[in-house]
């Protein structure tokens, strides 16, 4: 056919919040190919572990990403307390629980939002960025800081939690509940918004495993794959089963992560009761040696970080393999005979970080 | 009457940031901030905004790019560099690929800190950035002789 | 078939009116750990430099001779590390942020006698 | 009467004279001075006649009615032959059948019936001379620069520019006698005559395809040649007369309206009327000239004419209902398919099918508004499409191609050329100009006539029309910056053709108030005994006149009156990654990659194959209910 | 946290290892490139929630056959090793040409005469 | 006397278009738990772009916009002042096709695109427009609206399909969610700012402006539909415009942005539907 159009998308674009560039070959609005252009956001931060000693790269791991920024830090911790074969304290461990859950609640909600705002409902927007607040207030008053949040540290956690603050929590997760168990009835039920979902870049199984994809990308497609299930952190305590639909489509999507947040509320309610009395740190003496994969569940996925020390301050290598960046071929697939209206629906269907991506 | 100040849009562009920013930036247009009251607009779209706000340190690829933005904007308009990152390029100084800080590419008139900068802090900056922009719509009229 | 499942929600929202912050008219509260930017007690600083040693970004300057500690504002990532290992517990997190500036900003502190002035240079 | 005498030889005397002269520029002074004289003539002709009107018959008619006699039977011969030898056999059994039925009729059952007049020159003929004469005369001279080009261009064609010329201009003889025939003998003549011209053009290539699409256009025209020649020798043989005045002033009874029908099929079929529409797209391999005269701006239109002409006996009785509701699938059909399609002359095709289908219903519907509406079509819709036709054939030549999405350059290479088309264009829909003045008037004719469906046809029809000729226009006015196209000489001789086309457009859109009031109302008011009205307001007439002297400035935006004007110019917006140029962007992979900008087709809603289908499904049921009905009525 | 499964392999085994374990249903996790001594690549696998790696130590400037074909998406891995590591993988399926990430400064990772 | 009122009502309809525009905006954010703009707001950003300075591409496509305010005056001028509704109609129609030639002119991929959905929602809700004139004329037995609003009987009565069809095809009209493909108020969309993109300054402000005259353009349809010769009706007739703007919101708000497959396809069998049952209906009884 003659009558191709051929644009670029992006890096700066309204629907996208990051720099990544795809030329799009279109037919009428049909896309026919997508290319994909990265490193608008690539940084090099893998490198500063030869400048920044092992303890100060605890702050350059959280600024890999400002959205999963804790569980970034923590698995960074989690790799180098097993280099360095350090048990922390069992309420380090919950406490480490209880914000990553929430730093999922956080990141699943705001990418509510932008999905809702990728196919123009504005007001939906709008709702879940107001719900996403209630949780931003509690990490700063547990933290101090709304987006990053400088708590984690090899060895342990900075801050506690004291016990009223843990029910202030549970009280306002209820409110939470309740508030996006009404949004979830738009996002799940309303005509105009399936007809935007509902078989819309569909991944089979089989293609979502081939093509390597993890987090609610693979989970939607029927790939049972949480590592959360490997009982990190306080994990191994607390009872839940990892989400799975089969449908593949970008309703699945919504509904695997909106069953998430669900999800992280209960494990959140269950850490608040489990969580033992204790210290929240132990002391870290010596200098890494020895290498290290650990592998976490963010709210994207899995991630996997890989440490190799040589007994100095600073480490030869530290490498995080994110999981946009596993999820980028599966979200080419997709692209490929979608519409143009689509588009930005399925870039943010994989929960793009490119800044995870590209470090 | 200068009602540049009243209404002033804004175009966004992560210059290579950890999202951290770009969260707040988005924040800021959200409920509880709504700088929709001072009539800021969110545009996306170079030739319509008055304040570019760049989050992230700009890196090598990113250089044309904001460039280009700048270019495309109309006059009179100011550039807000939104945290640490894009004011001095913060904990990523040292990185092979980053300029470090949005003012090695373009003439920044605001600068927001904060890691990441806080709603209030963004919303401090733009309404700081308003009166600059103010002041460039004078000279721009006296320069033309109006 | 469920068409405009939203409309509840905007009434609700349309009738309990606007649940926006009126900033800078009214401010937020801020949380006791609220992270807004270092603050230094100059008097207690022994000059030690253990946090620009420390600092991740090398915000912080301390000249022993001049027995000034100073910090960079627009490099400081407010991680909170130098308050840590401060041996002193001198150096503090304070709730208010650096407002926004048409310039680099160093905020610096000369221990004196008895006076303690920030100035900014 | 010696006046139209010569109007109707004139062109044959040219036709000869083409046909022989070899050098080639001696024959272009030729073709130039016989376009002119049949201008000057026509000019004369409409002069003279048009207060009064005139109707005679030949003094020496026995004598004619042999020679046309003798050369039904020689066309009816190499008729039969070229399809035996070409394997058509289908062309050759229409025309054995139906050249010997009218000769027998002619020679035995004919003594009987005298012919009053066998020529009328009323109002309406009038403006169908004009049309003919004027356009046809202009595209004359156009062809001449249009043919020199298209044999540079396109070598394996063998040259056959006389034959080309020659063919032209026999076919506006037989146009002007089709017009101004009242004996339906020779106006059957005259109707073989055009089909046989446009077959011979269609064909002129020899190409395959060409050889193909000639004889569908052959078979198809004969078909319903046939069934005028059954028609014919149905009235002879049942009312005793030979004219065509005389049958209309007839009741429509259930015995009349069997030989209306075979009437109205023969107009549909050269009318190209769903589903006998193939043809006409077949004929777009001709060049353009013969398309822009035969199968847009007057052939067609004799079948239209002949359900004009018929209309008082079409109205309200079944046929009537049945020609309208094909001419209503034809024109909401292909309104939409046009919309995907990207060559020029297939979407002109398109349009001009539907246009087509519009002036039918107009017609077939016959009351006074509707056929307001629809003369006032075939004025507009002639001057506009054969400017058109013109101008794509004239950038065929300037930028090498005739698909509407390589016409983004256009601007860039000849403005006047896009200024006549974007006139063009407009002519076809846009507000105040001729086509939507008369869509306006069917519209309110539709509802004053009870015709729902038909106004519903029309809403959606205009809809799709819309979409298509914008995004044409849009085409026009985007100003891509390619810049190392050559520039082609513009030929005076296509030059001229189209300026005078292009003021003609215009000029008729200011003059419709006149035609109107001098030509239309008498006619209808004549046809239908009872005082004819303007069906719109006198004020609208003056804001619309308004409108389209406001449209006037639109050439201004051609002119670069903005030259000091000190703007800022920024390259376009490409999310950041324009190279400067605006033309490519850093793309994928590190390469610099070009914009490619195209329009829509949505071939999953309006892909030819699935419409086509579909519409000539229903039409064929339309017509065989048809059948039935008549069968039905006679019954009764 | 219990030690993990590292099977040293020597270069030219790297195919075959990788059909074994892509017939056994394994599925890459990623490829990670240390610049120490020489080029270590390390290929994680899992299946079942089962860490397995690859560890093939080569020279600086050694060649090493892509993976691509046989798991498509490597092709992102081995472009970035290839851009920032200056490490020779052959016939990546979609090959950027060390355009990926577009730095300015070539091989950021590589450290010369570690070898 | 009568003149005078008519110039009156051609000045007011800008400002009342930019004012409804205002509230529009106001009552959105509220419905989004947000504080909002002043209602002012719409006036500000037009003199703000009209102090800026205006870049441009190229030197044509600015002219087509101007072109368009002119027609879309000239349109609610006609339907203002009593005129033909048809005409005012496909007065509108020439002033939106002239803006989609502007996004063209410019030859940036996003206004093109634009443009070519621009085109697609013409295509999507002339029909019913085309219809809804058609059923009052079907109705009164007039195109004038001086005539269809001096009936006793209000058209509503005769043509409630045509209005609820009249209604749906305002979405498109009004550029709100679902059918704002071609270009939306909200900045998020796939194709940037469609067919504004290019256009900056002045030419933005234009564009702007010519949209309070669309909005008044379609509100006065809605109006002729209810207003009679009985003064009360007049009244009525503005409470429920702004009723039906006020519905016109909430929709904006509790809906996704179609595709344009399924924009094209609701709008024509809604048309469809409507049009030939309200009308067949009607011809029956007339």
């Amino acid at each position: 056919m003659g009558n191709r159009t051929i644009v670029p998308f992006g890096p700066q674009h309204p629907v996208l919040p990051e720099p990544i560039h795809l030329d799009l070959v279109l037919e009428d609005e049909r896309v026919v190919e997508a290319i994909p252009r990265i490193g608008y956001i690539h940084r090099g931060l893998e490198k500063l572990v030869e400048k920044k000693d092992f303890q100060q790269y605890t702050f350059v791991a959280e600024r890999i990403c400002g959205i999963c920024s804790f569980m970034h830090g923590m698995g960074y911790c989690m790799t180098i307390e097993s280099i360095m074969q350090i048990e922390i304290p069992e309420r380090a461990k919950f406490l480490r629980t209880i914000w990553a859950e929430l730093s999922r609640m956080h990141s699943h909600i705001l990418w509510l939002g932008l999905l809702a705002d990728a196919f123009g409902f504005e007001s939906l927007f709008m709702q879940s960025w107001k719900i996403r607040e209630q949780i931003l207030d509690i990490f700063e008053e547990t933290t101090g800081g709304r987006v990053i949040f400088s708590v984690c540290d090899i060895g342990g956690v900075r801050k506690d939690i004291s016990a009223e603050t843990l029910q202030k929590i549970v009280g306002i997760l209820e409110q939470v509940d309740k508030e996006l168990k009404e949004l979830t009835e738009v996002f799940l039920k309303d005509t105009s918004v399936k007809s935007r979902t509902k078989g819309v870049g569909v991944l089979s199984k089989q293609a979502a495993f081939d093509l390597g994809a993890v987090g609610p990308m693979a989970k939607a497609s029927g790939v049972e794959l949480d590592m959360r299930t490997q009982g990190y952190a306080a994990y191994g305590k607390l009872k839940f089963a990892p989400i799975i639909d089969t449908k593949g489509d970008c309703y699945a999507r919504t509904k695997v992560r909106i069953k998430e947040i669900f999800q992280s509320i209960d494990l959140i309610k269950q850490c608040v009761e489990l969580i033992p009395e204790g210290e929240i740190k132990v002391k870290v003496t010596g200098n890494p040696s020895g290498e290290y994969f650990t592998q976490i569940e963010q709210p994207r996925g899995e991630v996997v970080y890989y440490a190799k020390g040589n007994g100095s301050k600073f480490l030869d290598r530290m490498r995080v393999r994110t999981p946009t960046f596993a999820n980028v071929p599966a979200l080419l697939e997709t692209l490929k005979g979608c519409s143009l209206a689509d588009v930005p629906i399925l870039i943010l269907t994989i929960d793009p970080c490119i800044s995870c991506t590209e470090r | 009457m200068k009602f540049v100040k009243k209404s002033p849009w804004i175009l966004h562009y992560d210059g290579s940031s950890c999202n951290g920013c770009d969260i707040e930036v988005l924040a800021c247009l959200t409920p509880l901030y709504d700088v929709e009251r001072f009539g800021i607009i969110n545009t996306g779209n170079p030739k319509h905004a008055d304040i570019l706000l760049i989050t992230g340190s700009v890196n090598e690829q990113n250089i044309p790019v904001v460039k280009q933005l700048y270019e495309q904007m109309a006059e009179p308009k100011v550039v807000a560099a939104i945290g640490i990152c894009a004011t001095s390029g913060g904990i990523f100084a040292e990185c092979y690929n980053v300029v470090g800080g949005v003012d090695k590419v373009l003439p920044v008139d605001v600068y927001v800190p904060g890691c990441a900068a806080r709603p209030e802090a963004i919303i401090d900056g733009v309404v700081k950035a308003l009166a600059i922009l103010e002041e460039k719509s004078k000279d721009a009229r006296k320069k033309t002789g109006k | 078939m469920s068409i405009m499942s939203m409309s509840k929600t905007l009434f609700k929202n349309l009738f309990h009116g606007p649940f926006t912050v009126q900033y800078p008219i009214k401010k937020k509260d801020s949380y006791e750990r609220t992270r807004g930017r270092i603050g230094i007690d100059i008097d207690d600083c022994i000059f030690c430099s253990m946090c620009q040693r420390r600092c991740p970004t090398g915000a912080i300057q301390v000249d022993k001779a001049a027995s000034s500690w100073s910090i960079e504002r627009l490099s400081c990532i407010q991680c909170n590390y130098c308050t840590e290992v401060c041996p002193k517990k001198c150096l503090h997190m304070e709730n208010q942020y650096t407002s926004p500036s048409f310039g680099k900003v160093r905020d610096e502190f000369i221990k004196c006698t008895n006076t303690q002035s920030p100035s900014e240079s | 009467m010696y006046a139209i005498s010569v109007l109707i030889l004139f062109p044959i005397i040219a036709a000869l004279l083409v046909r022989i002269v070899k050098n080639d520029s001696a024959r272009d002074m030729i073709v130039r001075i016989s376009a002119v004289i049949t201008a000057a003539i026509t000019l004369t002709v409409v002069f003279l006649y048009f207060k009064k009107g005139i109707s005679f018959n030949f003094p020496h008619e026995e004598i004619i009615d042999y020679i046309i006699a003798a050369l039904e039977g020689a066309i009816a011969l190499f008729i039969i032959i070229i399809g035996i030898k070409n394997k058509k056999y289908i062309v050759s059994v229409f025309s054995a059948i139906q050249t010997p039925l009218i000769l027998w009729f002619e020679f035995s059952q004919k003594h009987d019936i005298t012919v009053q007049n066998g020529i009328i020159f009323d109002k309406l003929t009038a403006i169908m001379v004009l049309i003919i004469g004027i356009v046809g005369s202009l595209i004359c001279i156009y062809s001449i620069g249009y043919m020199k080009w298209y044999h540079y261009h396109h070598e394996d064609y063998p040259v056959r520019k006389n034959y080309f010329m020659s063919i032209l201009f026999l076919f506006l003889s037989a146009m002007f006698g089709l017009v101004l025939s009242n004996n339906l003998t020779w106006l059957y003549f005259c109707w073989e005559i055009t089909t046989l011209c446009s077959f011979l053009l269609i064909g002129y290539t020899k190409t395959k395809e060409a050889k193909k699409n000639s004889f569908r256009a052959l078979a198809i025209n004969l078909g319903g040649g046939l069934a005028f020649a059954t028609a014919i020798v149905f009235i002879g043989m049942n009312f005793k007369t030979m004219e065509l005045s005389v049958l209309i002033n007839m009741k429509p009874e259930a015995m009349v309206l069997i030989p209306v029908f075979l009437l109205s099929v023969a107009a549909l079929t050269k009318s190209a009327q769903l589903p006998f529409s193939s043809w006409l797209l077949g004929a777009m391999v001709a060049p353009t000239p013969s398309s822009a005269l035969l199968h847009s701006a007057t052939m067609v239109k004799a079948g239209v004419y002949l359900i004009i002409r018929l209309a008082p006996l079409l109205g309200d009785t079944s046929v009537g209902r049945i020609v309208t509701l094909v001419g209503g699938v034809t024109f909401l059909a292909c309104s939409l398919m046009a919309i995907s399609q990207s060559d020029a002359k297939k979407i002109l095709a398109y349009s001009t099918l539907a246009n087509l289908g519009l002036i039918v219903i107009c017609a077939s519907i016959g009351t006074q508004e509707s056929l307001w509406a629809a003369i006032l079509l075939v004025i507009f819709h002639a001057v506009s499409k054969s400017l058109l036709f013109i101008c794509v054939g004239s950038i065929e030549h300037q930028i090498g191609s005739r698909n509407v999405e390589d016409m983004d350059i256009l601007l860039d290479v000849s403005r006047k050329l896009s200024l006549y088309m974007m006139i063009g264009i407009a002519g076809m829909f846009l507000a105040p100009f001729g086509m939507l003045i008369s869509k306006w008037v069917a519209m309110k004719a539709f509802i004053d006539s009870n015709n729902i469906f038909i106004v519903i046809i029309l809403a959606y029809g205009s809809a799709a029309t819309l979409f298509y000729w914008s995004k044409w226009m849009g085409k026009l006015v985007s100003n891509a910056n390619v810049k190392n196209h050559k520039k082609q000489s513009f030929r005076k001789d296509e030059e001229i053709p189209i300026t005078i086309h292009a003021v003609l457009v215009v000029a008729s859109c200011f003059g419709f108030p006149l035609i109107s009031k001098y030509a239309l109302i008498p006619y209808l008011t004549y046809l239908f005994h009872a005082d004819a009205l303007i069906p719109i307001g006198t004020s609208d007439v003056k804001i619309m006149l308004y409108m389209l002297s406001a449209l006037l400035i639109l050439p201004l935006s051609f002119i670069p009156i903005y030259k000091g004007d000190k703007r800022r110019k920024v390259p376009i917006y490409m999310a950041g990654e324009n190279t400067g140029d605006n033309e490519n962007f850093h793309g994928s992979m590190g390469v610099t990659r070009k914009v490619e900008l195209r329009n829509w087709y949505m071939e999953s809603y309006f892909g030819v194959k699935r419409l086509t289908l579909w519409s000539n499904l229903i039409s064929i049921g339309l017509l065989c209910a048809g059948i039935i009905l008549l069968i039905g009525g006679i019954a009764a | 946290m219990g030690q993990q499964t590292i099977k040293a392999i020597s270069s030219n085994e790297l195919l075959a290892e990788v059909l074994h374990l892509k017939n056994d249903g394994y599925r890459l996790v990623a490829i990670t490139c240390t610049c120490k001594d020489g080029m270590e690549l390390s290929y994680s696998f899992d299946k079942n929630y089962e860490l397995l790696n690859l560890r093939i130590n080569i020279g600086l400037d050694e060649d090493i056959a892509s993976i691509s074909f046989l798991y498509p998406f490597a092709f992102l891995y081995e472009n970035e090793i290839k851009e920032l590591f200056g490490v020779n993988i052959k016939d990546i399926a979609v090959d950027f040409n060390n355009s990926l990430y577009k730095i300015p400064v070539k091989t950021p990772f590589r450290k010369e005469g570690t070898e | 006397m009568n003149i005078l009122m008519n110039i009156g009502f051609v000045i007011a309809a800008p400002i009342v278009g930019g004012l409804l525009t205002g509230v529009d905006r106001v009552i959105t954010a509220r419905m989004q738990g947000r504080q909002g703009p002043p209602v002012l707001q719409p006036f500000y950003d037009v003199m703000k772009l009209i102090q800026k300075e205006s870049i441009e591409v190229n030197s044509m496509h600015r002219f087509f916009v101007y072109i368009s305010m002119v027609f879309a005056i000239f349109a609610t001028t006609i339907l203002i002042t009593g005129g033909d509704i048809l005409l005012a109609v496909f007065a509108l129609t020439l002033g939106s096709i002239f803006f989609v030639l502007g996004g063209y002119a410019s030859n940036s991929p996003y206004s093109i695109i634009g443009s070519e959905r621009e085109l697609l929602q013409i295509m999507s809700y002339e029909p019913m427009v085309l219809l809804a004139c058609v059923g009052l004329y079907y109705a009164d037995r007039s195109f004038f609206v001086k005539e269809i609003i001096n009936n006793s009987i209000p058209a509503i009565v005769y043509l409630p399909g045509l209005f609820i069809g009249l209604v749906f095809i305002l979405t498109f009209k009004l550029r709100k969610s679902p059918f704002d493909l071609s270009m939306s108020h909200h900045g998020h969309q796939e194709i940037v700012k469609g067919i504004t993109t290019e256009y900056s300054g002045r030419d933005l402000a234009v564009i702007e402006v010519t949209h309070w005259f669309e909005v008044i353009f379609t509100l006065t349809l809605v109006y002729v539909f209810f207003a009679t010769n009985a003064p009360i009706s007049r009244v009525i007739a503005i409470v429920i415009c702004g009723l039906v703007y006020l519905l016109e919101i909430v929709i904006d708000n509790a809906f996704a942005r179609l595709k344009w497959q399924q924009a094209f396809t609701s709008a024509w069998i809604i048309t469809g539907t409507l049009g030939i049952v309200n009308l067949m209906i009607l011809s029956y009884f007339r």
